[in-house]
C-alpha cells in the first residue's frame, strides 16, 4: 500500500518527502516519512492527536528542518530554510493556530510580506481580492481589523492570503475544526475548483467523512510514521463507507464501520425535577471585539444534555463566559440548584459545581510554561490533598495526575514537561480531565472536542455523556452539528446573541436546526 | 601623637577644579609639607563610606579626612570603632577630642567681596545666581554675594536659580537656567555647581548680555583659568592647606578634636581671584573692604538654610 | 513578557543514585558561575591593560579586599543586607508577571521614614521595639506609595512599568522634600534627618562589624524562595505571572493579587531601605539615593528569580563593588571602572546562563 | 510687557523648553521603535551616553556639530548592535542586558572623560542658529521656536516622518507585526529577527543623535553622566504614547515647559523648594493616568524573544 514515489522521484511530484525524520526533546514527531504531493489532487493527512501532522507542515512551510531526510521541491531537493523561501517556492499555508495580527486589518494582514521601503499596494490588492473571491465565492471584509472577526472569518482570510500569495502547494492544517456544515461543504467544494485549477493541496483533518468527502489521495499518520496510504486509483474506486474503515482500520486497527454514527442512547429524564441550571433573561453589553448577548433564558434538568448551535461567533463565546462569571452580565439572573449565583465570583462558582470546559486551550485553558502536573490542578490550587495547610505536596500532585495522564491517556513524554509542548489534542485531554473532576453539577463545554482525533473525540463524548448519566446537567456548544445530534435532549440555536429556538432531539431536529440557523422558523 | 599618613576622602575625582580638586590639593600640600605619607580615595560617590573609612584605617592612616558633607555621620562613628581620628565638614559640634574634629568651610567672606564687585561691573545693574544644589556652603555663599550686591547698590537686581535637586551632572540644565537668568537681564553670573557649572560656563561663553556685550561669571572654591576663554570676572578660591596643616599640628600636639578649622580672608585661605577683566579701581576698593571684613568694621554672618536663603532673595529681588 | 518557570536544573535530588550526579551538578554549577565569571574578567582586563594598568593586580585587590580579608569579608557580607531585601521584594514582583521598576523609590521613602521614626521612637521605648516599629512603618509607608500603581494596574489595567518608573522619579523628590522640610533635624546644617545613636541600631553580629539586617535579608529572601515554590499563594501568584487570563479562567481574584503582589514587593523594598538605614546608615541625608534597584534588577533575572541563586549574584555584586573601589584606589582608576566590570560580568553571565539553561535542558529531556 | 517677565526672558524661558525637550524626543521615538517591534529597550541610557560622548569628540575635534551627529549615530547603533545580537538574535533577557549596558556605558564614558578631557573641560562654540523667515518676528514665540539650530527642525520633522512610516508603508506593518504577533509575520515571509534588529539599530542611533544633541547643543559639552536619567524618561514617553510619535513630542515637550517653569518660578522669585517644583511633570502625568487610564496598548509580545517554531 505505500507509495513508490521513496524510491523513484516521480516528475508530477511538486513536493515530496523522502525518509524525513525531526525529533523533539522526548519525542520523535516524524520517524522516516515519504509522502508525495501532486497537482490536482487533495492530499488528506490523517492521524492521531500528536501524530506529527502539524511537524510535517511545519517542515514544508520552512518552520522547521528535518533532523533526517530530504525534501524535493519539483524534483529538486531543496532545503525549505524559512517560510519567506517555501512561499517563493509557492507553498502557502493555513496553520492550525492563527497566524494573522489581530491588531491590523484583513488587507493589511494580506499585504504583510511586502518589500519594507514601499508603500502598501492597498488599491492592487483590492483587485487582486475581488477576481479570487469571485471565482471563490467568498466574501471577506477587507477593511475590519482582524480582532473583530470570528474564527471562521479568519480561517477564510488565511486562505485567501494562500491564494493572493499564488501558491501553487496550499496546506490547510484542520481548517475545519472552526467551520459551520456549510461552511464546511463550501471549503470542500472550493478545494475541488482550486485542485480543478491545477493547485495541489494538503488537507489534515480528524472527521473522516471530510476525508472521504473531499480527499484524493489519503495518507495515515501514527507515532510518527506513515502506516499507510490510498492512493487516487483506489480513492475513486471505493465508496466512502469502504474508504471510512479502511483509514478506521489504518489508523485504529480493526473497527465497526462508521465509529461517529453512534446511536445516541435513549434516556429519560424526570421532567418533574428540579432544574439544575436556570438562565433566567441573560444579557452582556457587546464589546469592541464580540457581540452581546440579549435576553437568553433556558433551563437544564438534571441528567440533561443541552446543546448549543450555531456559527462561531454568533455569542456562544460570551454566554459560556458570562455562565461561569468571567464576564459581567448586563441584566438577568443565573440560578444554581435553584440559588442566585449572579454575584458569585469565578472560584465561588465552581466551588458550588459550576464547570467550564474553554475553547481556548492556550490562551487561558492552561499555563503553557508550567508543567503537564500542574496543569491539572490550576482551577483546585490550595485544595487538599495537594496542598496542605497552603503547602504544596508534591507527591500528592505527581500521583494524582500520573493517574489522570493514564486515565485520559494524555500522550507526554513527562507530568514535568511544560504544557504548551503536547499536541493541542493532548492539551484538551488535560482540560477534560480538569473539569470533569469531583464536585461537579452543572459542566459547561465549549466545543470539547475541537481539535481530537477521533479516537479522542468518541472517548471525550462518551465521557460527556455519562456526565450527564450521573445526573449532571450538561450544557454543550458545538459548531459541528453531528456532534450536537448524537449526543443532546434538546438543542438550542443563538444567533447574533439571540436563542432563536429550541428543538427537541427527534427525527426532525436536523432540519429544524437547519432552517433555524439560516433564520427560518424551526 | 605620631602621624605617618593622612588620608582624604572625596566624592567625586579631584579633577573638577572645585571642591573635590581643592580638597586633593591641599591635603597634598599640607602633607609634603609636613613630610607624611597621604592616601587619596576619590570618586567615592555620596552613598556608604564606612568601607572605605574602614579600610583606610586599617591600613594605618593616622587621620581621615572625610571632605564632603555627606560623611559626616559615617567618619565620627568609624573614628569611635577604629580610634583613628577624623575630619568631617559642617558639623562645628561634633567635636570630640583626639577623635574628631570639624572643619566647616564657607567662602561667605569672600562671596560678599564677589557681591560687591559684581555690582560695581554690572553694566545692566542685573546679576544672577545659578546653583545646582542648596547645600549649607553654597548657601552661605549665595546669601553674602546678595548681600554684598545690594550693600554696594541696592537697586542691583539679583536673580536667584537653582537648576533641580541632584543636578550635580545636569550640565545641560547648568547651561539653559544660566541662559534664561541672562535673558531676564543679568549680565554676571555667580555660579556655583560642580559638573554643571561647566555647562553655566559654556552659556557665558555662549550668550550675549542684553546689551550685546559679555556676559562674565564669578565662580566658586577652585581656580578655573586654566580652562577660561576670557569669561571668568572673579572666583572665590579656598585654600584648605592651612587647615589640613593645622590638624596635623594639632595631632601631634594632642590637641586634635578640641577645635574647630575653618577658612576666612584674614589668612588668605579664602580670596578674590584677580583676573585681568578687573579694572585696578574696583580691585583696590574691593581690598579696601577686605580690610574692613578682617578688621571687624564689616560683618557678614553666614546663612545656612536653603530656605532662608530664598527667603532673602525674594526680599532682594523686590 | 513571560517568566520561563520550567524547572531548573537546581533540583535537589534525595535519593543515593541521585548523590552523584548532585555532585557533578554542583561541579557543573560551579564552572558555569566561574567560567564566565574569568571571561569577564578578561575582558574587562583588556580594557585595563589599555589605559596602563596591570590587570592582575587589579584583580588581586578586589579578591583580597572584597572577599579574602576579615575586614573585607565584613563589609561585603554588611552591603547585602539591603540588596536581599530588594532581590526579595523583586523576585515576588517578576514571578508574578509584574514589572516594578520603582523599587527605588519604595526603597528611599522607607529609608526616610525608618529615619524619621527610630530615633523618635527609642526616646519612648526600648530599642528593639523602637526597630521593630520602624521596620513596620517604613514597610507600610513603602506598601502605600504602591498602592497607586497597583490599583491602576489590577483595575485600570495601565501597565506598571510606566507607573512605577514615574512613581519612582517622584519618590525621590518625595523623599527629598521630607528630609529637607519635615524630618530635618534642628541640629545640623547639613539637610538630614536624626541619627539614631550607633547603640541603637540593629546590633551587630558577633564580634564583627556585619550587620544582623544580613540574616533578616537571608530570612526574607529564603522565605520568598518557599513561599514562591512551595505554597499555593506562591502558585496563584506565579500563574497570574505566566498567564494573567488562566488566572481569571482559573478563578483567582486577579486584581486583589495583583494589589497583593505590589504590597509585599513594595513592602519588602521599604524594608531593604530601613534595613540600610537602622544596620548601617543611621540617617538619611539630603539627596541621598544609592540607586540600589537599578543593580538589583539585572541580578534578580540572572538568578532566574530563584531567591538562592538571588543570594550568590548579590553575593558576588558586593564583593565587586566593595573590592572594585578599593582596587582603583589603590592603582589609580577612577572608581567608574567598577561600573564597568560589573556590566561586563552581568553580560557574560547572562549569555553563559542562557547557554547552560539550553544545554541543560535538551539534555535532561533526552534522559526520559 | 517689562520688567521681570520681559519679550526677551519669556522667549528664551521657551527657548530652554524646547532644547530640554529635543534629546528626550529623539530617545522617546528611539524607544517606540524598538517597542513596537517588541523589544523593550531598557539600555536607551547608555545609548544616550554612547552619543552624547562620542558626538561630542566627533564634533569637537571636527569642529563640525554634523561630524559630532554623525559619530553620536555611531556610537548609538554600535551600542544597540550589542543588544540587538544578545537580545533579538538569541534572546537574552532584554531586561537584563538593558540595564547592564546602561551601567557599563556610565562607567566607560566616564573613564574615557577622564583620561581624555578631565584637566582641559573643552567647550563647543556657540552652536549657529537657522531663522526662519517671517515666524521668527512673532513676538517671545518667534525667537523661540524659530532661531533653532537646524537639527531641532529635523527632530520634529522626524516626528512626522515616522508617523508616515509607521501608518504608510510596509516597514510599519512589519514593526507592527513583529511587536504583536511575531509569528503572523515570520510566516508571511518576513523575518522577524531582521525586523527587530533594525528597529533596534534605528533605537540607538535615534537615542545616540538625542546624547549628541544634549551634549552639544544643550550643554556645549561631555561631562559623566550627563544624561541624568533622559533615557528612562524616553521609555516613559514612549509607553504613553501609545504608538504615536506626535505624542512623543507633545510629552517632550510637556517635560520642558516644566523644567522651564520651575526657573520662571525662582527668576520670579517664588519661594517653594525646587524638589517640590520638581515633581511636578511627574504629578501631572500620574494624575493623567489616574484620571483617563486605561487599558495599556502595549504590544502583546513585547520584551519576548521570538524563536522560530518554539512551542
Ligand atoms: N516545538 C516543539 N517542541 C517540542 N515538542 C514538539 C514541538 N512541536 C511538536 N512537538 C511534539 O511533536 C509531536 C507531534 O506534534 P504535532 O503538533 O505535529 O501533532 P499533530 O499530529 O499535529 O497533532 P494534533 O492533531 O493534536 O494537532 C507531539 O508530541 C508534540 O508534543
Ligand atoms: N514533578 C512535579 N510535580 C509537581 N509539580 C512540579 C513538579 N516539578 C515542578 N513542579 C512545579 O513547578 C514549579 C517549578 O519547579 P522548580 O523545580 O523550577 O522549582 P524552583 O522554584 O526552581 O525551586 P527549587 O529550585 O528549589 O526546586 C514548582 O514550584 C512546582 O510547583
Ligand atoms: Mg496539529
Ligand atoms: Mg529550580
Amino acid at each position: 500500500m505505500s507509495s513508490a514515489s521513496s524510491l523513484s522521484v516521480d516528475k508530477r511530484d511538486i513536493v515530496a518527502l523522502e525518509g524525513v525524520t525531526k525529533r523533539f526533546p522526548g519525542v520523535v514527531a516524524n520517524d522516516s516519512v515519504d509522502l508525495a504531493i501532486r497537482p490536482g489532487e487533495v492530499h488528506v493527512l490523517l492521524g492521531e492527536n500528536g501524530a506529527g501532522k502539524s511537524t510535517l507542515i511545519g517542515m514544508l512551510s520552512g518552520l522547521q528542518q528535518p533532523d533526517e531526510g530530504r525534501i524535493l521541491v519539483d524534483g529538486e531537493p531543496t532545503a525549505i530554510t524559512s517560510p519567506r523561501h517555501a512561499l517563493a517556492l509557492g507553498i502557502g499555508t493555513v496553520f492550525q493556530h492563527m497566524m494573522l495580527v489581530p491588531t491590523l486589518t484583513v488587507a493589511e494582514n494580506l499585504l504583510l510580506g511586502g518589500p519594507w521601503w514601499q508603500r502598501p499596494k492597498t488599491e492592487e490588492l483590492e483587485a487582486r481580492v475581488a477576481e479570487i473571491t469571485r471565482t471563490l465565492g467568498i466574501t471577506v471584509k477587507l477593511h475590519a481589523r482582524v480582532s473583530e472577526l470570528s474564527l471562521g472569518e479568519q480561517q477564510q482570510v488565511e486562505i485567501l492570503r494562500a491564494m493572493v500569495r499564488n501558491s501553487r502547494l496550499l496546506i490547510l492544517d484542520e481548517s475545519t475544526s472552526m467551520l459551520t456544515p456549510k461552511g464546511i461543504d463550501e471549503l470542500g467544494a472550493l478545494m475541488r475548483r482550486l485542485v480543478e485549477q491545477g493547485l495541489a493541496i494538503v488537507f489534515i483533518t480528524h472527521k473522516l467523512k471530510e476525508a472521504a468527502a473531499f480527499g484524493d489521495r489519503i495518507s495515515v499518520l501514527k507515532l510518527g510514521r506513515k502506516v499507510g496510504e490510498i492512493p487516487p486509483e483506489r480513492f475513486r474506486a471505493l465508496g466512502e463507507q469502504v474508504i471510512i474503515s479502511e483509514i478506521v482500520e489504518l489508523m485504529f486497527g480493526k473497527q465497526k464501520d462508521d465509529p461517529e454514527a453512534a446511536e445516541r442512547p435513549v434516556r429519560t429524564i424526570h421532567a418533574e425535577a428540579a432544574p439544575l441550571l436556570q438562565v433566567h433573561d441573560l444579557g452582556v453589553a457587546p464589546t469592541d471585539d464580540a457581540p452581546g448577548l440579549s435576553s437568553i433564558s433556558f433551563d437544564i434538568r438534571p441528567g440533561e444534555l443541552l446543546g448549543i448551535a450555531g456559527i462561531d461567533g454568533n455569542g456562544q463565546k460570551q454566554l459560556a463566559e458570562a455562565l461561569a462569571g468571567q464576564r459581567a452580565t448586563a441584566y438577568g439572573s443565573v440560578r444554581l440548584q435553584g440559588a442566585t449565583i449572579d454575584a458569585l465570583s469565578v472560584g465561588e462558582r465552581r466551588e458550588r459545581g459550576l464547570r467550564y470546559l474553554t475553547d481556548d486551550r492556550l490562551g487561558e485553558g492552561t499555563v503553557g510554561t508550567f508543567p503537564v502536573s500542574i496543569n491539572f490542578f490550576l482551577k483546585q490550587v490550595g485544595a487538599a490533598p495537594f496542598w496542605r495547610r497552603g503547602v504544596e505536596q508534591r507527591a500528592e500532585i505527581d500521583k494524582r495526575a500520573a493517574q489522570l495522564v493514564r486515565e485520559y491517556d494524555v500522550r507526554t513524554p513527562s507530568l514535568k514537561t511544560p504544557v504548551a509542548r503536547l499536541s493541542g489534542g493532548n492539551i484538551q485531554k488535560v482540560l477534560l480531565a480538569r473539569e470533569l473532576a469531583e464536585g461537579a453539577k452543572v459542566v459547561i463545554f465549549n466545543k470539547p472536542t475541537y481539535g481530537l482525533d477521533l479516537a479522542n473525540t468518541l472517548a471525550s463524548r462518551q465521557r460527556i455523556r455519562d456526565t450527564a448519566a450521573r445526573g449532571l446537567a450538561v450544557l454543550l456548544i458545538s459548531t459541528d452539528l453531528e456532534e450536537l445530534l448524537s449526543m443532546c435532549d434538546r438543542i438550542a440555536v443563538i444567533a447574533n446573541g439571540l436563542l432563536v429556538g429550541t428543538v427537541e432531539n427527534a427525527d426532525d431536529a436536523r432540519t429544524k436546526i437547519g432552517r433555524l440557523m439560516i433564520g427560518l422558523a424551526a | 601623637a605620631e602621624v605617618t599618613s593622612i588620608a582624604i576622602l572625596t566624592p567625586e575625582e579631584g579633577t573638577d577644579y572645585g571642591w573635590n580638586q581643592q580638597g586633593i590639593d591641599a591635603a597634598k600640600a599640607a602633607a609634603k609639607a609636613a613630610g607624611v605619607e597621604i592616601v587619596m580615595a576619590q570618586g567615592l560617590g555620596y552613598g556608604d563610606v564606612r568601607p572605605t573609612l574602614r579600610e583606610l584605617a586599617a591600613d594605618g592612616a593616622s587621620l581621615l579626612i572625610a571632605h564632603a558633607s555627606g560623611y559626616n555621620t559615617a567618619a565620627p562613628e568609624i573614628a569611635k570603632e577604629t580610634k583613628v581620628p577624623v575630619a568631617i565638614v559642617d558639623t562645628p559640634t561634633g567635636l570630640e577630642k583626639g577623635l574628631v574634629a570639624d572643619y566647616t568651610l564657607s567662602g561667605h567672606q569672600g562671596a560678599y567681596l564677589a557681591g560687591r564687585l559684581a555690582a560695581k561691573m554690572s553694566r545692566s545693574k542685573s546679576v544672577g545666581i545659578v546653583v545646582s544644589g542648596e547645600p549649607p556652603s553654597w548657601n552661605s555663599q549665595s546669601a553674602a554675594f546678595a548681600q554684598g550686591v545690594k550693600a554696594e547698590n541696592p537697586d542691583v537686581k539679583v536673580t536667584y536659580a537653582v537648576i533641580g535637586p541632584a543636578a550635580y551632572s545636569d550640565a545641560a540644565g547648568g547651561k539653559r537656567v544660566t541662559e534664561s537668568v541672562i535673558a531676564s537681564g543679568a549680565d554676571i553670573i555667580f555660579g556655583q555647581g560642580n559638573g554643571s557649572s561647566f555647562g553655566m560656563l559654556q552659556a557665558v561663553e555662549t550668550t550675549k548680555a542684553g546689551d550685546g556685550g559679555k556676559v562674565y561669571f564669578i565662580d566658586v572654591i577652585g581656580d578655573k583659568t586654566p580652562i577660561d576663554k576670557g569669561f571668568l570676572l572673579s572666583s572665590v578660591v579656598w585654600n584648605i592647606e592651612p587647615v589640613y596643616a593645622a590638624m596635623i599640628a594639632d595631632l601631634k600636639a594632642d590637641t586634635f578634636g578640641t577645635k574647630s578649622y575653618s577658612i576666612g580672608l584674614k589668612d588668605d585661605s579664602v580670596k578674590l581671584l584677580k583676573t585681568a577683566a578687573i579694572p585696578d579701581d574696583a580691585w583696590a576698593e574691593i581690598q579696601t573692604l577686605r580690610e574692613d571684613i578682617i578688621s571687624g568694621k564689616t560683618k557678614i554672618e553666614p546663612v545656612y538654610d536653603a530656605a532662608a536663603v530664598r527667603a532673602l532673595m525674594t526680599s532682594v529681588a523686590q | 513578557m513571560s517568566i520561563d518557570t520550567a524547572p531548573s536544573a537546581g533540583a535537589t535530588a534525595l535519593d543515593a543514585t541521585a548523590a552523584v550526579v548532585t555532585r557533578r551538578d554542583i561541579q557543573h554549577r560551579l564552572l558555569m558561575t566561574l567560567g564566565p565569571i574569568l571571561a569577564a574578567l578578561i575582558i574587562a582586563g583588556s580594557i585595563l591593560l589599555a589605559v596602563g594598568v596591570d590587570p592582575l593586580a587589579y584583580y588581586s585587590f578586589v579578591l583580597k579586599r572584597g572577599l579574602l580579608s576579615p575586614l573585607g569579608i565584613q563589609q561585603t557580607l554588611t552591603r547585602m543586607a539591603p540588596l536581599l531585601f530588594l532581590a526579595a521584594g523583586l523576585i515576588v514582583a517578576f514571578r508574578a508577571g509584574m514589572w516594578n521598576l520603582g523599587g527605588d523609590g519604595q526603597f528611599l521613602l522607607g529609608a526616610v521614614t525608618a529615619a524619621a521614626s527610630a530615633p523618635a521612637l527609642v526616646q519612648v521605648m526600648p530599642a528593639w521595639l523602637a526597630l521593630i516599629c520602624s521596620f513596620v512603618i517604613a514597610m507600610l509607608v513603602a506598601m502605600i506609595w504602591s498602592l497607586v500603581p497597583a490599583l491602576l494596574r489590577a483595575y485600570q489595567g495601565v501597565n506598571e512599568i510606566i507607573t512605577t518608573l514615574m512613581m519612582t522619579f517622584l519618590g525621590t523628590s518625595l523623599a527629598n522634600v521630607l528630609v529637607k522640610l519635615v524630618f530635618r533635624d534642628p541640629g545640623t546644617t547639613v539637610p538630614q534627618t536624626r541619627t539614631l545613636p550607633v547603640e541603637d541600631r540593629l546590633p551587630r553580629l558577633f564580634d564583627t562589624t556585619i550587620t544582623s539586617g544580613l540574616l533578616l535579608g537571608l530570612v526574607a529572601i529564603i522565605t520568598v524562595h518557599l513561599v514562591m515554590t512551595r505554597t499555593a499563594f506562591g502558585l496563584k501568584l506565579r500563574i497570574v505571572g505566566a498567564n494573567p487570563r488562566a488566572a481569571i479562567h482559573a478563578g483567582l481574584g486577579v486584581p486583589k493579587l495583583t494589589v497583593a503582589v505590589f504590597a509585599i514587593s513594595a513592602g519588602l523594598a521599604g524594608l531593604a531601605g530601613a534595613v540600610d538605614i537602622l544596620g548601617v546608615q543611621g540617617n538619611v541625608r539630603a539627596d541621598w539615593n544609592p540607586a540600589y534597584g537599578l543593580a538589583v534588577i539585572p541580578v534578580v533575572f540572572l538568578a532566574r528569580m530563584n531567591g538562592f541563586a538571588a543570594i550568590g549574584f548579590v553575593f558576588l555584586l558586593s564583593v565587586l563593588s566593595i573590592g572594585g573601589e578599593s582596587a582603583a584606589r589603590r592603582l589609580g582608576v577612577p572608581n567608574h571602572f567598577t561600573l564597568v566590570l560589573v556590566s561586563i560580568v552581568l553580560i557574560v553571565l547572562a549569555l553563559a546562563e542562557y547557554l547552560d539553561h539550553r544545554y541543560n535542558q535538551s539534555r535532561r529531556e533526552l534522559k526520559r | 510687557m517689562t520688567g521681570l517677565f520681559g519679550e526677551i526672558f519669556l522667549s528664551a524661558l521657551l527657548f530652554g523648553a524646547v532644547t530640554a525637550a529635543i534629546p528626550l524626543l529623539l530617545a522617546g521615538l528611539g524607544e517606540q521603535m524598538s517597542e513596537k517591534a517588541g523589544v523593550l529597550n531598557i539600555g536607551i541610557e547608555g545609548m544616550m551616553l554612547a552619543g552624547a560622548y562620542l558626538g561630542f569628540v566627533g564634533a569637537f575635534y571636527s569642529g563640525s556639530l554634523w561630524l559630532g551627529f554623525l559619530t553620536s549615530a555611531g556610537g548609538g547603533i554600535a551600542v544597540a548592535l550589542v543588544m540587538a545580537l544578545l537580545c533579538v538574535r538569541i534572546g537574552l533577557n532584554q531586561i537584563v542586558i538593558g540595564i547592564a549596558l546602561t551601567l557599563g556605558l556610565e562607567g566607560l564614558t566616564a573613564l574615557l572623560h577622564h583620561f581624555q578631557f578631565s584637566r582641559s573641560y573643552p567647550r563647543l562654540p556657540a552652536v549657529d542658529v537657522t531663522v526662519i523667515p517671517l515666524l521668527s518676528d512673532i513676538p517671545v514665540i518667534g525667537p523661540a521656536l524659530f532661531r533653532q539650530h537646524l537639527s531641532v527642525y529635523l527632530a520634529v520633522a522626524l516626528v512626522f516622518a515616522m508617523g508616515y512610516v509607521y501608518r504608510r508603508t510596509q516597514l510599519g506593518l512589519n514593526l507592527q507585526a513583529a511587536g504583536d504577533k511575531p509569528a503572523a509575520l515570520d510566516v508571511a515571509g518576513i523575518d522577524v529577527v531582521r525586523t527587530r534588529t533594525i528597529a533596534v539599530l534605528t533605537t540607538g542611533a535615534l537615542a545616540g543623535l538625542g546624547g549628541a544633541f544634549l551634549a552639544n547643543v544643550g550643554a556645549g559639552l561631555f561631562i559623566p553622566f550627563i544624561t541624568n536619567g533622559a533615557g528612562f524618561l524616553g521609555i516613559v514617553l514612549a509607553m504613553l504614547a501609545r504608538g504615536r510619535p506626535v505624542w512623543v513630542l507633545f510629552g517632550a515637550l510637556l517635560f520642558g515647559v516644566c523644567l522651564s517653569l520651575t526657573t520662571a518660578m525662582q527668576v520670579a522669585g517664588i519661594n517653594i523648594p525646587t524638589d517640590v517644583i520638581q515633581m511636578l511633570p511627574f504629578l501631572a502625568v500620574m494624575i493623567m493616568l489616574v484620571l483617563f487610564g486605561r487599558r495599556a496598548s502595549l504590544p502583546a509580545a513585547l520584551g519576548i524573544p521570538y524563536e522560530r517554531g518554539a512551542r
